[in-house]
């Protein structure tokens, strides 16, 4: 009755992906696209976690989920230098103002 | 692990410490303390050299072989183990000794030579670098020394000749210095391009990378005659030959034997130290040391190959030199000449005189490079000797000393006696193998062990004749050539070198020194250092004594601790030396005589002659167009390989394209016009059309906006979601 | 950033009127949550219903928390409004009281819990578990009180006991545990916080050759921690008007709680640790960097280009200090070969030589490494940039000012015991005494006034406390001795000097756990040296110390020494 | 109401509550783990954790300030953590503590601080977009719940409760995942030099 199983941990995992996707999206600041990106890793951290326990995996869920912490502060990093770059160029970290490419 | 191996061990890593500290703090050191650092070390290894000399003379034979330590497994390739080991024997002790003393005063002779030269790039001091190169240098050469397995071997090879591409390119902004920097390593690598060859078919066919059990298995392969080692390849010749002449590749490379010569007199544009250094005394003598060590992997036909390769050298070397102007030029040719020399020792089998030869030269070369140097630098950076003159008033000391050198390498000596200096010895010595294989009868070999084996097998003929160690090898061997006479030429062209050897070295010295000032610039600002006088002395002084008291006895004795014939029959070699001695026993007067009569009164003499044989001189003068040989060799085989890549284009693709299309034609005629236009050609624009505007629809789409993207997507993730569920059920 | 009149930044916030209703409407709130709550539970219990976990959560334990969260609320207000001045009179008696609180709650509650857990493990029934621990009956600890050794299932119980098993029924709970131990730490980091002002007030007034406070409370002044306590309290409550107003409020609080948090896994004894966690340390570090963030929002929120300085200063300094604290910290957790503070604290029993910091040479230089980068990391002299009241007016709380500027101040003070306290845990012998442990085996087994003196002489809280407070008091004697360094100067010896040395340490440890033998004579060697030499700095600290209160009269000024004690 | 009265009323409730035991826990109940965190307080400490990593993940999508999307990113990282160890991945909760709430979100802050023309500046998203946006991710989290809920994920709940996860982690990524480690390593020294490059470049 009522126990934790892994269906719960997906569909939080499903919320927090859709938030972090929506955020991507409505957001125009640069820096809160990151933030939806984040989210979206830490859904899908949730979801590794997870199956490792309740699927008999083992360790490797929570070592891929280290590999994808590792993988987000790397990411991090990058995404805020280009921001900076972007910010310098454009005096502005709106995202629709990056459009330089547009076809 | 022997005290002796730890001590040889330790004088290795010694330098190697010293690296590590330049490199980490050389800086902070400053100028001259750097130098005096590497110079501490160099002299500690040196001195405990010395020591292991010392202790090693005092050992009776099983004491010797005694004090040899197994080698420490290191790791297992496949299934071959590789073992690291000390190689401890005469040869070793008496390299070592010669590199570790040599290297000493050349640094001390560097602190002089740097302190007045420019070490300043970018605006920083790279006086420690410099100190820091050479004491890795020192590290490699001697860790080459003391390896006794091929991968080892390779490795210090490979660690020398980054060394030596460092310093060659120390005045990397140079763009001279750095060209002839990667001249030399381009060139090494062809060299070294067939050691790993050579060293992949040791591995392959041998199964043992180890010095010694190399040699055992060598042997026992080629006893055999189903091995695969005697089956035949390319050229005639059969695997065991190509298994030498491959590991011989990498000697020649860093030997600068022949077709790989270029790149030694270019390296001059090195610091005068590194010169001496690496490109008289020790690296170039590597190769060598490299060819005694492999010399029983070598078959009578790779023997053959490398005594060629040797004679060759020597001719091109001296012909080059005697119409050399640049005096660091004239000593590197003298360099090539006299590794040819060496080689040619190794390949008619005169083992030990050849090493003898190499450890003298050693001596000399790095005298009269280092009295280069101190010319170079009291003249302020002139090097053509045809301003300079009369230098011996300012330069008495120098003068001498180069004077040793020069003699030295001539060959001088009282001829019948034991009076001489140290390459009288040593080149006779090579000579008087030559001889004796070109003239011999081929039973030498019988006579002094009274053995009942004939002297059929491949390996019989070493040093004097004598049978190698190897008597097991079957005498059914099909080496016809094995115990026939070498040619003739194997043996008069070292004699006709012989005299023109102190010909141009006697030129040198006298243009440099004597005679009357042709500058006066330079002569009027000529001055010694002190600092540098005090290696040239002591290495003159060495050059003296050398040739007698240490290292032929030294070297002999590795005849017992390796696989060569265990004497050498002073008494025999007497003889030939004494029939030698009418053919080359003066021929350094005579050299000597025709270079003073030439250039006593200065260069117009010399001038003159050069006119009269203008073309033969334009050949000299460009190194026999070996650059420009292979300029053309390889920027041309170039161009032929795309002409090629560009034929087969045309006659092969391009005739399958056109065949194609002109059956497509027909095809195209045979169907019918109506078919053809209507159908496939709408069908053709149609696509074009459609294919245009949904790319004008994508494009519509492609506004740049990231955030569009990812909602399209998203979009997409989303449909498919539905799609599977709707699919699923 | 535009300029502001007053009026722009001074918002009025606080009046009697709307405390009172402000106080009115969360008791309210709260007493509405809860007879709510009741009435279900109630319900339910009646109806014979049972719940499932979500709906237990929304409907049960979330209305709890937030009644609870209501009536603290209401208890706060109150308490500001009136016990204030209540305070001010009282504080010697709250003082003492707090502190004989602190240590007899957590004394009594481990007393308590260790019944408890012997009443639950001699129970006939283990296996049946309840939501909070154990389904312990009030029926079975009247049970276990009067088992005699000859009947353990006596069913007669003398009618006292009943009321003595209603009291301690509830302790079962783990969580009512953790409640109640949480609040004991919250009362030790008060405690320690006021203490610590008010001693780094007195020993800066000494270096200076000057008394420091000397009024409040009497003998040496020493309730004026609490005294600037309470005026904190009482101060008008100012967010600037252009300040990110909720940012700005929360602000003080994630500095604080992460700090509390971590002393979930500091242990002060094997047994007094709240949870010896598997992956403490790691648990304590990410806790001490989280607080970055508190700080950062902190200069971000108050909307002043100096606050911003300070935190962007704040971001860098820290978050670069981590670095190496957290490698130094790897160089103990290397040599003992786990991360749980009670094993690592375990391992240093054998008295002063055992202690990791002398066990090679590498985890010598690493403990002052730590502790070097551990002031930056809590932002103390020299490398107090973050807030250089010189260059910055005060950093990222130049507009904080009352209970929240002490907010701050508590979480820096509580910040300076957990790295001190890590320190002592890894490296300086963590609970144990100097003294090597076998002259103590005797007492260890005792009897109980044997086990107390043991506790007492060779390990317990106490050792860790006072060593805790010695490092603690090196801070502040660092941070009115040293000047303060450029800001650039901090980052390049955090990058180019600290970060290059605890690689090469952690290297030099990896080679030195590889290669040297633990019993070797290298080993021994080493361990002797670094012993004695930090003996010696021991010896140079007390002799210091010594020296100065010696020459007093030459160092301090004659005002001074009248009121020294001694004098 | 005097005070012994009130007292004898708390008395009761206490009897009450000590004699029937919890309302919640009357259910039928199998065996739980032997450690303090019995299946139902997993269950709401579940609950709890994911409510609050929910909340905080819409207050994402929500909030138009991006500092307050930061905060709300802080709360989610750390309900998280909080999940990671009730999933008994003890050391994945302390890394996401270091790694990603005190380290990437640092970074994030300082970036906010670093890129913003003013405090208040705030770029709002066009209607159109923002209900496509949320009629996208709606359908997107419909179809992702009924695709999880078709599944019968009641079986296979862990067997084995807390393992020491440190030991296990440490020997994995040293064997199993030396390859990915070590990538992960060289991708660090890569990005590390890639960002000082970025950032540093546009200041010549």
């Amino acid at each position: 009755m009522g126990s934790i199983t892994l269906m719960h941990y997906l569909v939080l995992g499903a919320l927090l992906f859709c938030c972090g996707l929506l955020t991507m999206v409505v957001k125009r600041n640069a820096v809160g696209i990151l933030i939806g990106v984040e989210l979206v890793l830490n859904a899908a951290n949730v979801n590794l976690v997870a199956f490792g326990r309740y699927r008999g995996a083992g360790i490797d869920g929570q070592a891929a989920a280290l590999f994808v912490i590792v993988l987000a502060a790397a990411e991090a990093a990058v995404a805020i230098a280009i921001f900076m770059n972007f910010y310098r160029h454009l005096t502005t970290v709106d995202v629709d103002r990056g459009d330089l490419l547009r076809g | 692990m022997s005290s002796l191996e730890l001590m040889l061990l330790a004088a290795t890593v010694i330098p190697l410490g010293s690296f590590l500290l330049l490199a980490l703090a050389g800086a902070r050191l400053g100028k001259p303390l750097a130098g005096w650092v590497a110079t501490a070390a160099i002299a500690a290894s040196c001195v405990l050299s010395g020591l292991v000399v010392v202790r090693w003379q005092g050992m009776d034979a099983a004491a010797r072989a005694a004090a040899r330590s197994a080698p420490v497994p290191w790791t297992v390739l496949g299934d071959v183990p590789l073992e690291v080991g000390v190689n401890l024997d005469g040869l070793t002790v008496a390299v070592f000794f010669m590199v570790t003393f040599v290297s000493t005063w050349i640094h001390v002779f560097s602190i002089g030579y740097m302190a007045g030269h420019s070490d300043e790039i970018d605006g920083r001091s790279k006086f420690h670098r410099f100190f820091a190169f050479l004491s890795l240098f020192c590290f490699s050469m001697l860790g080459l020394v003391i390896a006794d397995s091929l991968v080892l071997t390779f490795v210090f090879w490979e660690l020398v000749g980054l060394c030596s591409y460092l310093l060659i390119g120390f005045y990397f902004h140079k763009p001279s210095a750095s060209a002839a920097a990667i001249k030399a390593f381009v060139v090494n690598r062809v060299g070294d391009m067939g050691f790993i060859l050579g060293l992949g078919m040791v591995f392959w066919f041998l199964g043992d990378l180890s010095l010694a059990g190399a040699a055992r298995r060598f042997a026992e392969a080629c006893g055999d005659p189903g091995s695969a080692l005697r089956q035949a390849g390319p050229l005639g010749l059969d695997m065991a030959t190509w298994l030498g002449l491959l590991l011989f590749c990498g000697a020649v490379g860093k030997s600068a034997q022949f077709p790989l010569h270029v790149w030694l007199p270019d390296a001059m544009e090195g610091p005068t130290p590194v010169s001496a250094l690496i490109h008289a005394a020790t690296m170039v003598a590597a190769g060598v040391y490299l060819v005694a060590r492999i010399f029983v992997l070598l078959t009578p036909q790779a023997l053959l190959v490398v005594a060629g390769a040797g004679c060759i050298t020597l001719t091109l070397g001296a012909l080059v030199a005697v119409v050399q102007t640049d005096i660091k030029k004239v000593l590197a040719y003298s360099t090539i000449s006299q590794l040819g020399y060496m080689m040619l020792g190794m390949g008619v089998g005169a083992w030990i005189g050849a090493l003898f030869h190499l450890l003298t030269h050693a001596f000399f070369k790095a005298l009269m490079f280092l009295g280069s140097g101190q010319v170079i630098e009291g003249c302020h950076h002139e090097q053509d000797i045809r301003r300079m003159g009369g230098l011996w008033r300012r330069m008495p000391v120098t003068c001498a000393t180069f004077l040793i050198g020069v003699l030295a390498i001539a060959g001088a000596g009282i001829p019948g006696t034991s009076v001489g200096l140290g390459g009288f010895f040593s080149k006779d010595e090579i000579l008087a193998v030559a001889y004796s294989r070109v003239y011999g009868d081929g039973t030498h070999g019988a006579r002094p062990h009274g053995s009942a084996a004939p002297a059929a097998g491949p390996w019989a003929m070493t040093e004097t004749g004598h049978r190698s160690a190897l008597t097991h090898a079957v005498p059914g061997v099909e080496h016809a050539q094995a115990s026939a006479p070498l040619p003739a030429l194997l043996f008069w062209v070292p004699v006709i070198v012989a005299y023109i050897t102190p010909f141009y070295m006697m030129r040198c010295w006298w243009l440099t020194f004597m005679g009357r000032p042709r500058d006066d610039h330079v002569h009027a600002h000529a001055r010694e250092s002190a600092l540098m006088v005090v290696p040239l002395v002591v290495l003159a002084a060495g050059t003296l004594v050398c040739g007698l008291v240490l290292f032929r006895p030294l070297v002999a004795e590795v005849a017992p601790a390796g696989l060569l014939a265990p004497t050498v029959d002073g008494h025999e070699l007497h003889e030939v030396h004494h029939a030698l001695m009418p053919i080359v026993g003066g021929a350094f007067v005579v050299g000597f005589a025709v270079a003073i009569a030439l250039y006593a009164r200065g260069l117009s003499l010399a001038a003159a002659i050069a006119r009269r044989l203008r073309p033969l001189h334009r050949l000299l003068e460009h190194k026999f167009y070996f650059d420009e040989l292979y300029g053309l060799v390889l920027v041309g085989g170039t161009h032929l390989l795309k002409g090629l890549c560009d034929l087969f284009d045309r006659i092969v693709v391009d005739g399958i394209v056109d065949a194609l299309s002109a059956s497509t034609v027909r095809l195209a005629r045979f169907s019918g016009r109506d078919l053809d236009e209507r159908v496939v050609d709408g069908a053709v624009n149609g696509v074009g059309r459609t294919t245009w505007e949904l790319g004008g629809a994508a494009g519509s789409l492609q506004t740049g906006r990231i955030r569009l993207y990812i909602l399209l997507a998203a979009g997409g993730v989303t449909a498919m979601v539905w799609l599977a569920l709707a699919a699923g059920g | 950033m535009t300029e502001f009149t007053a009026q722009d930044v001074i918002r009025p916030r606080w009046s009697p009127a709307l405390r009172a209703r402000a106080i009115r409407r969360f008791m309210l709130a709260g007493l509405i949550i809860m007879i709510g709550t009741g009435v279900a539970a109630v319900c339910l219990e009646i109806f014979g219903r049972s719940l499932s976990p979500l709906w237990l959560t929304v409907g049960i334990v979330l209305p709890s928390v937030l009644a609870f969260g209501a009536l603290f609320v209401v208890f706060a207000i109150t308490a500001h409004a009136l016990l204030g001045r209540l305070l001010k009179r009282l504080a010697f008696v709250l003082f003492i009281g707090s502190l004989a609180g602190i240590v007899l709650t957590a004394w009594g509650a481990s007393l308590l819990f260790g019944l408890v857990d012997r009443i639950v493990a001699a129970r006939p029934d283990p296996i049946a578990q309840t939501i909070f621990g154990g389904e312990l009956t009030t029926d079975e600890i009247v049970r276990f009180f009067a088992a005699t050794p000859e009947d353990p299932k006596a069913l007669e119980a003398p009618p006292a006991l009943e009321f003595v098993a209603y009291l301690l029924w509830p302790w079962q709970f783990r969580l009512l545990r953790d409640l109640v131990l949480a609040l004991v730490i919250l009362g030790f980091v008060s405690v320690t916080a006021s203490f610590a002002i008010w001693w780094e007030r007195k020993v800066a007034g000494r270096i200076q050759s000057r008394l420091g406070p000397m009024r409040v409370g009497g003998w040496h002044g020493w309730a004026q921690g609490i005294a600037d306590g309470l005026k904190l309290v009482q101060k008008e409550d100012i967010v600037p008007g252009r300040a990110d107003g909720p940012v700005f409020r929360l602000a003080p609080y994630l500095v604080f709680i992460p700090v509390l948090t971590a002393f979930l896994a500091l242990p002060f004894s094997d047994r007094w640790v709240l949870r010896d966690l598997e992956v403490g340390l790691v648990l304590v570090l990410g806790l001490l960097g989280i607080d970055v963030i508190g700080v950062i929002l902190a200069g971000w929120a108050s909307h002043n280009k100096w606050s911003m300085y300070g935190a962007l200063r704040v971001a860098a300094q820290m978050v670069s200090y981590e670095i190496p604290m957290g490698m130094a910290l790897l160089l103990p957790v290397m040599a003992a070969g786990t991360l749980r503070p009670g094993a690592i604290g375990a391992l240093q029993s054998g008295g002063f030589h055992t202690w990791l910091a002398f066990c090679s040479p590498f985890l010598f230089a690493a403990a002052g490494v730590y502790f070097v980068a551990s002031l930056a990391a809590c932002k103390r002299a020299p490398f107090d940039l973050p807030e250089a009241e010189s260059e910055l007016t005060g950093g990222f709380h130049t507009e904080y000012s009352g209970f929240r500027w002490a907010v701050f101040f508590f979480g820096e003070y509580a910040a300076m015991f957990v790295v001190c306290g890590l320190a002592v845990l890894l490296f300086l012998g963590a609970w144990h005494s100097p003294l090597p442990a076998s002259w103590g085996e005797s007492l260890a087994g005792g009897s109980w006034w044997q086990r107390g003196l043991y506790a007492l002489l060779f390990s317990g809280p106490a050792w860790f406390i006072a060593k805790t407070y010695a490092l603690l008091f090196v801070h502040i004697w660092l941070r009115w001795t040293l000047p303060r360094i450029r800001i650039d100067q901090v980052m390049y010896a955090c990058v180019q000097v600290m970060l290059p040395m605890t690689m090469l340490l952690l290297l030099g440890q990896m080679f030195w756990q590889l290669l040297v033998p633990p019993d070797g004579i290298t080993a021994r060697a080493a361990n002797i040296v670094c012993t004695l030499a930090g003996a010696a700095i021991v010896a140079a600290f007390v002799g210091t110390a010594g020296w100065g209160y010696l020459n007093r009269r030459r160092l301090v000024g004659p005002l001074a020494v009248n009121h020294l004690p001694g004098s | 109401m005097t005070g012994s009265n009130r007292l004898s009323i708390v008395a009761a409730v206490l009897v009450w509550l000590a004699r029937a035991g919890p309302v919640w826990a009357r259910g039928p109940r199998g065996p739980g783990p032997a450690d303090w965190i019995g299946i139902e307080l997993e269950a709401v400490m579940f609950y709890l954790l994911g409510g609050l990593a929910a909340v905080c993940a819409v207050g994402c999508v929500l909030s138009s300030r991006v500092v307050r999307m930061a905060l709300f990113l802080f709360g989610a990282l750390g309900a998280v953590a909080g999940l990671y160890l009730l999933l008994h991945a003890n050391f994945l909760a302390a890394i996401q503590l270091i790694v990603y709430a005190g380290g990437t979100l640092v970074v994030i802050i300082f970036g906010i601080m670093l890129s913003s023309a003013s405090a208040a500046a705030r770029y709002r998203a066009r209607p159109a977009e923002k209900a496509a946006g949320a009629a996208v991710g709606l359908l997107l989290l419909a179809g992702l719940v009924t695709a999880v809920g078709r599944i019968d994920w009641s079986e296979g709940i862990a067997a084995a409760p807390s393992a020491p996860t440190v030991d296990g982690l440490g020997r994995a990524l040293l064997t199993t995942y030396l390859v990915p480690f070590e990538l992960s390593s060289v991708l660090l020294l890569a990005v590390m030099i890639g960002a000082a490059w970025l950032a540093g470049s546009g200041r010549k």
